[in-house]
């Protein structure tokens, strides 16, 4: 294992430290405990908005932290959820009044750990709300597993319901469009390497220099299927074809196509798998009105891609236009 | 006779012993089929709870318990920190201020605190969870305590049930938490939490010797 | 190799088109000769920009072609300058009459390349002026060698002097705003693992688990000095100590501080690197008035990072903050 | 008795197929000083050579090498682009429209070629390039041509002077192109572009026989 840190324990510390360095326009850096919030927060009769969970997926969630994303983001220990104590400090920080939209991606950890916070909150007189998000199609019988995870999804989620809050909705109105965000967006993703976490020191699985794992999470853990390893396009086919069954698309929708590197892919490759799932959506008379291609959410140095698409509809596409202004995601300001 | 605060503060003592010297083994038990963090989460969290008992020692067992539970809640993260937290603050309620603990408030608290873990995370037996350790430990518990009262009875068949039980989760498939993401693929590991479990137990019952 | 590509021949093509499809409202990529073109080039009246180099550094250069950066780019082969009948049809595709200056990194293949293009285009009329960047400390002796290489100062003169350019500077202007960004801007990175060139198929060097290679460019070659593993803190300090020396930074100098990744390091530990960075500069009374972290020139797959130090004055800084809005840079639009 | 447009053709096709069987061997130098490209350059290069001379059969040596020198420049990238194409434009101008080349005008062709390479590049003799490959030639073809006026001679010996040229670049410390950044580290190391070079001209000898 080489790595960038000094020490295995102090990963986390130093990265968010070094991070509120970078970002002090925009942040403010909470150490003990951590949390991460935005410069003027809370905003005046705005709903707060508050995601996290386990480190080792940066940008997310720290990264979209700002004017018309999240406000406020809460890291845990890498690849752990975050706990009830930094969860609700961070909630009441961010609470003008107007109340807090927790948006937590369905892992069980992250799930107990924010139930809790949200408990917690609401015991000290802050309405809550969840919007859980739950888009990875890899996971097929969610009836016998702890469901549907969290992945690229949340981005968008984080987004647009962001875009929400800031245009003025009330509590209501943002969990209700994060939850339709959710509904309307599918992900599956592919590991090419595993990760190492940085206290384990070993990689979280094993693959052969032939293989691949497909269906993968965003927590080194590994996937559902393993199979040899294939060409970017038959790759892709393999990640698309799910996402755009189960989210039955069809000739007329509009989407935004986000393709996403695990963090270990070269920027270059995840646009071949670009260029092969938008000519397949064109195939099908969709339209793909907006993309994203890059790192947004990770798994530490995992070289991988998850091909995420949301179906758009008029409100949807304003709010992913609208004006965005964190470390990670910055546009229109 | 029964069991004191010395006995708890023992027994959380041993515990993030058995934590620091399992910690390797807990994360490679959660490497093949979860994301390699449990045994760094029991160890980060135990040797949080060995800083708060020497800082404000408790009084009763019942009050190491529930400082055991908001420690583990606010240090461990991840799926076993609320479930711990909720395990060991059911077992400080039910042990109330007893200063005091016979057998039968034993097995009582030790089936609150595997009642807190399924109401908290609605796994059921079978379902390769910490759930899996506690469920036959509590029953063992329940039927020494039914014998001639000894507390040492009921945590050494506590552990040894619990030790039993870790080792069923081998073949299972797992239905709940990070594991079930594998399906059939989880068959043939050991479930990291119910390992724990084991350990936390088994320390308990030598907490009494 | 284990890489999202169909055909090692292919990868450039394909990606580049990957690259067009999703930015298709900022770009316009022309695929034989291949070169990249901001969407409204020539503009009117305004000095053009164009760079170029070896693909595999993305999301350099064509991820800077937009408003307030390049007008466009050229990419060759992986880690292969581009060609004259390359570089000559950008070039002339971007000039308004005003003239057009190629932004050059200082690499044998790529100066002749630009040297010989240039000749052509101002033999079709076209007023051409270079700037050459050659920022990495890491090249002690370049009297006896192809003297020092253009790095992560790269992004920096694109941006500053792409800048300069949209505000209506002239063609002098433009390019001594270049020269004097690259003469205030020093960097120096670490590689911590190889990567692999598609075509070669295998690392382009080897380093056991417990070395790391100081002073790589970003071509997948050699660097300087092999040593073994060291901390985060460590490696900081080997990095920035020559950059610091070398520029003369001292009390009161403000900068911009960059912190790079190769491509497959994770974000979180780019601020750890960042983090020390940070201190180091403060204990000298350096004030750190502008950051950048992230991938912006890389090297493929390669994990390790390099640390970029630019001497800001108040005119360089306002250039910083102008607007701008392409695929891998955007602020203030 | 000289040298005709077949023999320019055959050259440049046998070139064409030394980079394609010394792809990875070319690649292989490349890459402890340098970037792993140098054959993937040289075979693209001279493939779309090929392609050129199909389409457009040159009607002279002069043109054979002119045409050869401008997909070059436009095909080849990096640093051998620039100077393959420059030395062979170099040599095309110093054959004129002649369709039968004798040994001096060879000799004078293949010294315009390194006179090319050096203008552009700037590497002296020792430098660690493909100079190293082409002053030796350049000097061999001189001696042979003042000779018997053969000029299958002239090529032979260009060809092995080439070729002990490209192996005393070994021991040389790079002071030109990428390998320079190596400093010390390139010692011990053979430069690809003078083993390209060594090819090329070995493929003119044997184009001649
Ligand atoms: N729903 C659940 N009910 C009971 N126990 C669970 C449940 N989900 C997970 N667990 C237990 O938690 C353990 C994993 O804990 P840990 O690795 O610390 O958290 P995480 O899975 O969030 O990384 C599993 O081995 C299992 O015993
Ligand atoms: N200044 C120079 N003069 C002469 N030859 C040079 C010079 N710089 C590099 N070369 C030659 O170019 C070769 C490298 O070519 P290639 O690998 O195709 O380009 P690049 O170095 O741009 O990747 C070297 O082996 C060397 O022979
Ligand atoms: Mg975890
Ligand atoms: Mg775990
Ligand atoms: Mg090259
Ligand atoms: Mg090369």
């Amino acid at each position: 294992m080489k790595k960038l840190i000094n020490d295995p324990k102090a990963v986390v510390d130093e990265s968010v430290e070094g991070f509120g360095l970078a970002h002090a326009d925009l942040v403010t850096v909470f150490p003990d405990p951590k949390y991460i919030v935005r410069k003027d927060a809370p905003v005046a009769g705005k709903v707060g908005l508050v995601s996290g969970g386990g480190s080792g997926h940066e940008p997310l969630h720290g990264g979209y932290v700002g004017k018309g994303m999240l406000d406020a983001a809460v890291p845990g220990a890498v690849f752990t959820s975050p706990t009830p104590d930094q969860i609700l400090p961070a909630t009441l920080a961010v609470n003008s009044g107007a109340g807090v939209v927790h948006i937590v991606k369905n892992y069980t950890g992250d799930v107990l750990n924010f139930e809790t916070a949200a408990e917690l909150a609401q015991a000290e007189g802050v309405d809550v709300r969840t919007v859980l998000v739950n888009d990875d199609v890899a996971v097929e019988d969610s009836l016998y597993t702890a469901g549907r995870r969290g992945v690229g999804g949340t981005v968008l989620v984080e987004k647009i319901a962001g875009a929400a809050a800031e245009r003025g909705d009330n509590l209501e109105a943002v969990a209700a469009i994060g939850d339709r965000v959710n509904q309307n967006v599918r992900s599956m993703g592919v590991a090419l390497t595993a990760c190492t976490v940085p206290h384990a020191g070993v990689p979280s699985f094993e693959l052969e220099e032939n293989e691949i794992e497909i269906g993968i999470g965003i927590h080194g853990e590994p996937g559902r299927h393993r199979i040899p390893m294939e060409n970017a396009d038959g790759i892709t086919d393999r990640l698309l074809d799910p996402v755009v069954g189960d989210l039955g698309l069809g000739s007329g929708d509009n989407v935004l196509l986000f393709v996403n590197g695990m963090g270990g892919t070269p920027q270059s490759e995840l646009y071949i798998v670009y260029r092969r799932a938008a000519q397949k959506l064109a195939e099908k008379g969709v339209t793909v009105a907006r993309s994203l291609v890059g790192n947004y959410i990770t798994s530490l140095e995992m070289q991988g891609c998850s091909i995420t698409v949301l179906r758009l509809d008029d409100e949807l596409t304003a709010l992913w236009d609208a004006p965005v202004h964190t470390p990670a995601l910055r546009w229109g300001v | 006779m029964g069991l004191d605060v010395g006995w708890a503060v023992r027994w959380l003592t041993l515990s993030a012993q058995a934590m620091a010297e399992h910690r390797v083994e807990l994360i490679e038990l959660d490497r093949p089929i979860g994301d390699s963090d449990h045994g760094e989460n029991m160890d980060r969290g135990f040797q949080a709870v060995l800083g708060k008992l020497a800082e404000a020692p408790p009084e009763t067992p019942g009050a190491a318990l529930k400082l055991t539970a908001m420690t583990l809640m606010s240090k461990v993260g991840g799926a076993a920190g609320p479930l711990y937290g909720t395990a060991f603050l059911r077992a400080a309620t039910a042990l109330g201020d007893t200063s005091d603990v016979d057998a039968a408030t034993l097995a009582a608290a030790l089936q609150a605190a595997r009642d807190g873990l399924v109401a908290r995370g609605k796994a059921e037996p079978g379902d390769k969870t910490m759930v899996d350790a506690w469920t036959p430990a509590i029953e063992a518990a329940a039927a020494a305590a039914a014998g001639d009262g000894d507390v040492r009875k009921v945590l050494l068949a506590a552990a040894e049930a619990a030790e039993a039980g870790a080792v069923s989760t081998d073949p299972m498939l797992a239905r709940k938490g990070r594991a079930s993401y594998l399906g059939e693929r989880s068959i043939g590991h050991r479930d990291p939490g119910a390992v724990s479990s084991a350990l936390i137990l088994r320390a308990a019952a030598e907490a009494a010797e």
